[in-house]
């Protein structure tokens, strides 16, 4: 048996002409989270969107448990037990809070959606969260922007995937409800089996819940560190550097 | 219905009577065709001291909206019916339904299906559109022996003209010439339906009829005639319907041979002045058939037609007397 | 008595059912016969087929698409029916099952075509349109047909010709996918397909697999729809529907009734109480007598005013909640 | 050349041009006369009411909304500029100007009820379409009337009695407007204003301004397309643009061209190449002489496949760039 | 003269049943840069859009350079020199890049948008803040969250507002490419005229470019500080406090 949970070898993707990303290489453990960053526009999301089945790679392959897969779509991924907070977050503006929360893992019975189960939940969910949603039967549209990223969070957060990919779960998070969902993320990373990659550009975060951390850069991963042998101002200086030079 | 409402004064020699309201169903209410049988129907019920009757049913001769015009009809009790019956089936429970409310019912311009009306009206005051369109083939049957003949419809399918162009059809089939008859369709749009049979004209060079059984048609096909000196080359024959100022103007020119007018007015006049006398008889004056007739518009006679806006053409709302001199025409 | 009040204010069909409200009590005061019996009927009769056809323009629009085929399919599907029984002496019954699933086999081209092929569901539907009647005319010779003798007696009342039989199916019709597309996963996934097409695959939802499906209920609606009506006017006529007048009704209902052409919100009750609202307007002015060319003029004047109104209804219905 | 071919093939006109190509190199196989002067003029003639309309119906739908009533107020105009000019005698070029001033005051009211009361476009318009079908219908008696005397000779042949006038307005219309959508501000703002209506709002665009505006240039030239075909079909009749055809054509050729019925992208030169295509198809087949009854399928079948090889041309030309 | 940028007294704001700002009153000088702090739903995002002329506040004063002003419309308040970046970017996703960072301040040489110049200068703006778009002809819909953040960002930081307001500049932005945007702000502050209120959820950003902090909590504001008398610690503690406690 690996303890691998998730590897890639060589991916690669164009857009037309734009080459997101050249050659790609990283893998994360059971239970591990990885933290991934690198600058605006580096391709994190677009590996992101491949290893969630969203997007079809030009090239590398993608293991999950040790079986090479190719990911026919969201569902596929999904159901090989990959979950996925998108940057843009994926939400509904039309549907409900609750709604938006069990979105296409809705709690049914038979014919009908099992309405106030999901209400409940949805409640306790935000609540564990730190997040001050007076009802959960308002449209999402209506919700500041720290509060649409918590629905979007808690959806992945509180299903049973064993690999989570954050895309950036925190960038519009108070400072308490940030703090809070890093808690759960380490309640998830003890209970053992789930393995976390997440972006964040906030670097003490990232040393603070990841267990190692890659940089992408050029279409690439030119570091891999444990977060115990590196530190905020090794990453600083590794990405800042290109700017503080010419300066 | 409101029968204690009378009139105010007794018209002619008849008593007085209620301002008694007559419907008339239609299935294509806003076809200029029709703006001389409103005027027709308006005129008599104005004569008789009637309410101006409703003119109402579909604008695109969908059924289902003609009977629902009848039975709101028959809801708000009017004082008598005339339907275009322009399908055998569809009338008829909604006529029973108004004969037995009491209600007295004509059919006018259509009348079920040959040797079917279909329904248990009264009496019919027209002349079917499938005898007219036979009429039309008839009549390009004089001149064209042989080749191609196209007749143009803006909708088929729809009850106002199909039957028409299926007439047309048979009369060339009855004839046993070695005719190929072709049907093409137009478009609700007349500036679309000009273009198209421009195109269709463009692509048939020899052609040696052309016909078309509504106005639009019509009128564009004098046009297309026209542009194309077609009657110099090899068409024979073209005619159509209706009596809008283009077709007129076909017909003087000499694109057009002939239109037929069907004397929509009377269409409009007879069913109310029918309904009226078995109002006022207590029904012992039952409606009779009448076959109004149809009428070519030749060279010949399309003078005062050019030169004359009458009511009874549709062409003007004026009151007008259209005078006329010297000797009728005759067989 | 207050609660209920203000649940029922909550709901987004309030302003509508209002304007529907307001109509009735507008055209009884000016005609004395609006409300009886026969008349209901005969306003019962003009909504149902409107209604039906909304209902699978309201799941369409709200998944981001059109149909505008079914309208023909509506004219196409009785005559399936007439040539199932008459041609091929297949029993009433079976043979308007096969002209459904034919009608639904209409709408699963139009939703392969758009969701695999990625053309818009406009165009592809006015393609349909013109193919199916282009088949209807061809088929039946632009020339209507008497109902099949099997069809008559119950089997015809049932299906419409009973003054109350369309309405029922309507009301029938328009539960179901109320309920389907309010409380149902189909209906969530629907909304969600139409409301953030991008947000929806993110999430994992087979957009195609909903659009599609769509497609073939509003094709299926349209062919019932059709046969109704037949048996309604006692023939098949390839008319019936009207081209795109029957679709045209039932996009206006839809829109009235609150369904957003731009997808992702609509409601099927809505546009149940729009097709009503559009059958009281015509009904009631030919009730009143108006003629041809006055009442079109009447009619969209009375269009423009009951719009503004529910407009206005509904923003004071918003102001009172959150 | 190689560049040449790149940059053509970046444009998103580029895949309809190909379809439109196409039907040309198809239709002249089939049939000699298909590229002759006479035929050209007639799809010439054919072209240009559906593409200036079009025009019109592009601005509304990038800018999120629609007009039904368009077609109506085509046939409404040369009415108005015969009640100016025989009624009032009001010389021939300043009726054409007021009509047309009338025309857009029809777009004033459809775009204040649509912006400042919120009423839904497809409803508002469609009331519209109502009243001044009324309208039309009550001052014309639904009866047709001979061009005005003074408008005969050289107004009757520039506005569109010559051979190529119509096409020549409709491509001096598809010019300007495609500057006005693609390199203006007021272009940026109509396609702000369609894409993102919280954020154009967010930018301080003044969305009604836009669309008001948008709904006034359509009915304009609406009403010119009216003067237009009445002076080439040499009559006023109540029946041009077919009640809501033209406006179904005109929406069916910015659709073809590319504009999206949601609003935030389209293409003016695509709706004329949009509108080109359709009377292509039309006089093709009219050409080859296709019976009444077969012509729709034809057609209609015709439709599908141009528009999905005209998805896989613009499929391959994006895999071409970013 | 006031020294006075913008004052606003009493304002609040309802959303049907829920009280979004109750009584919020608050200052900012001419070229002060004041930090807005809150949770995730206080209603900062809600204060912003009320300043800068998109909602209408239920009750209360707005004060613009001393004189007191009815904002009827974004426009008018852009007319009175507030600029604004909304946390939802209000980026038009059908537009090219450069179009967007113009957006209704467009470049024109009547009648024609003068794009050639707008083009240039766009590319200009984003190369300043750090930001890597390749091309400013590619529409916004492709671009990845930062660069999408930077362009909203470029849009008011580079018009001649007086008062700019930032809603979460920096929510999408990478290391680098953040600390480029607070060098600018420091910048345009150092040049002077210029007011910027600026909501971040990141303290250590807010203490290192703002002069003062603001925290709204429960629709009010209920701490006042200069930057300078107070630290990471203090604003952390008060914010998660709540959360801390009941733990
Ligand atoms: N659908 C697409 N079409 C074209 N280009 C794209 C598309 N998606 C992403 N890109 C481009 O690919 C590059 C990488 O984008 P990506 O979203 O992966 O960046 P990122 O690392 O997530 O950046 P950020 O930190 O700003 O979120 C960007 O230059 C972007 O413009
Ligand atoms: N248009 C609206 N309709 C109804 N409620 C709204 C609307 N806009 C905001 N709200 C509500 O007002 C409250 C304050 O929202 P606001 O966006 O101002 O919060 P915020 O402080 O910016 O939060 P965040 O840090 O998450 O961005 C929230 O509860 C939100 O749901
Ligand atoms: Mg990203
Ligand atoms: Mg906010």
């Amino acid at each position: 048996m690996t303890t691998t949970a998730l590897q890639v070898n060589g991916i690669a993707k164009r857009f037309g002409a734009l080459t997101a990303l050249r050659d790609v290489t990283l893998h994360v453990d059971k239970g591990e989270v990885l933290g991934l960053i690198g600058d605006n526009g580096a391709g994190k999301s677009t590996l992101i969107k491949i290893l969630c089945g969203y997007h079809r790679p030009d090239a590398g392959d993608i293991i999950v448990d040790g079986t090479p897969v190719v990911l026919r779509s969201v569902d596929h991924a999904r159901s090989l037990g990959i979950d996925t907070v998108y940057q843009d977050l994926a939400l509904i503006n039309e549907l409900s809070v609750y709604h938006n929360m069990f979105l296409n893992r809705e709690l049914i019975r038979w014919p009908l959606l099992s309405n106030r189960v999901m209400r409940r939940r949805a409640a306790e969910h935000l609540k564990d969260m730190g997040v001050n949603i007076p009802d959960v039967t308002v449209e999402v549209a209506k919700l500041s922007g720290g509060q649409r990223q918590a629905i979007a969070v808690a959806r992945s957060v509180y299903s049973d995937a064993r690999v989570l990919l954050l895309d950036e779960p925190l960038a519009a998070m108070g400072a308490k409800e940030g703090a809070l969902i890093l808690d759960l993320i380490r309640d998830l990373k003890r209970r053992g089996s789930v393995s976390v990659i997440i972006i964040a550009h906030n670097y003490a975060q990232v040393l603070d819940v990841c267990d190692r951390v890659n940089l992408l850069q050029h279409g690439r991963i030119t570091f891999d560190k444990r977060a115990t042998d590196t530190s905020l101002e090794e990453l600083t200086e590794l990405v800042v550097a290109e700017y503080r030079r010419p300066r | 219905s409101d029968d204690k409402a009378a009139a105010s004064g007794a018209i002619g020699n008849f008593p007085e009577t209620p301002k008694w309201k007559f419907t008339f169903v239609n299935h294509v209410t806003t076809n200029p065709f029709f703006t001389p049988t409103q005027y027709g129907m308006e005129d008599a019920a104005t004569l008789l001291g009637l309410e101006k009757p409703q003119w109402t049913g579909s604008q695109n001769s969908i059924v289902a909206e003609m009977v629902n015009a009848t039975n709101t009809a028959i809801s708000a009790k009017v004082d008598g019916l005339a339907i275009a019956v322009v399908d055998k089936d569809a009338f008829n429970a909604p006529v029973n339904q108004a004969l037995d409310a009491g209600i007295p019912v004509v059919s006018y311009n259509a009348d079920g299906a040959r040797g079917d009306p279909g329904t248990n009206r009264l009496a019919y005051i027209g002349q079917g559109l499938y005898e007219s369109g036979y009429a039309l083939g008839q009549r390009a049957l004089e001149t064209v022996t042989s080749g191609d003949v196209v007749a143009f419809i803006a909708t088929p399918g729809a009850l106002n003209i199909q039957p028409r162009i299926d007439g047309c059809q048979q009369a060339f089939k009855d004839s046993g010439k070695a005719i190929t008859f072709t049907s093409v369709a137009t478009n609700a749009d007349v500036t679309k339906g000009l273009s198209i049979i421009d195109a269709y004209a463009v692509g048939h060079p020899n052609l040696s009829g052309m016909l078309a059984v509504d106005a639009g048609s019509t009128s564009a096909a004098g046009q297309v005639a026209k542009k194309y000196n077609m009657r110099s080359k090899g068409l024979k024959v073209a005619g159509g319907f209706d009596l809008i100022p283009e077709t007129l103007t076909g017909i003087a020119e000499g694109s057009l041979d002939y239109t037929i007018d069907q004397q929509p007015y009377l269409q409009g006049f007879l069913p109310v002045l029918y309904l009226y006398f078995f109002k006022i008889s207590g029904g012992l004056m039952s409606p009779s058939e009448t076959n109004t007739g149809l009428l070519f518009v030749t060279k010949d006679n399309v003078g005062p037609y050019q030169t004359t806006k009458s009511r009874y053409e549709g062409s003007t709302t004026d009151k007008v007397l259209v005078p006329r001199s010297g000797p009728i025409a005759h067989g | 008595m207050a609660r209920f009040a203000d649940a029922f204010l909550r709901r987004r069909e309030a302003s509508v059912l209002l304007v529907a409200l307001g109509l009735m009590v507008y055209f009884r005061a000016v005609s004395d016969v609006f409300l009886t019996k026969d008349n209901l009927i005969n306003i019962a009769q003009a909504t149902a087929p409107t209604a039906i056809v909304a209902v699978g323009i309201v799941l369409l629009l709200v998944s981001g698409e059109i149909d505008l085929s079914v309208g023909i399919v509506a004219a196409f599907a009785p005559f399936l029916l007439h040539f199932a029984i008459d041609f091929y002496n297949v029993p009433a019954l079976l043979a308007f099952v096969i002209a459904l699933a034919i009608a639904a086999f209409i709408g699963l081209i139009n939703g392969l075509i758009v969701t695999k092929l990625h053309v818009a569901s406009f165009v592809v539907t006015l393609g349909t349109f013109f193919a199916v009647q282009g088949l209807l005319l061809i088929t039946s010779h632009a020339y209507p047909v008497p109902i099949p003798e099997s069809m008559k007696g119950r089997f015809q009342t049932w299906i419409g010709a009973g003054p109350w039989a369309s309405i029922i199916w309507a009301l029938i019709i328009v539960a179901i996918f109320h309920v389907v597309l309010t409380r149902t996963r189909w209906g969530l996934h629907t909304i969600s397909v139409g409301g953030n097409p991008v947000g929806a695959t993110e999430a994992g939802i087979r957009a195609s697999r909903i659009k599609i499906g769509n497609f073939m209920i509003t094709s299926a609606l349209g062919g019932l729809v059709g046969i109704m009506e037949a048996a309604r006017i006692n023939t098949i006529d390839p008319n019936i529907g009207g081209g795109t007048t029957l679709t045209f009704y039932a996009i206006s209902a839809a829109v009235i009734g609150g369904t957003a052409l731009a997808g992702g919100s609509g409601t099927v009750a809505g546009a149940f109480l729009g097709a009503l609202v559009l059958a009281e307007l015509q009904n009631g002015f030919n009730l009143i007598g108006y003629s041809a060319n006055t009442i079109y003029l009447i009619l969209g004047l009375a269009i423009l005013a009951s719009m503004i109104a529910n407009q206005y209804l509904s923003r004071l219905r918003r102001a009172g909640r959150t």
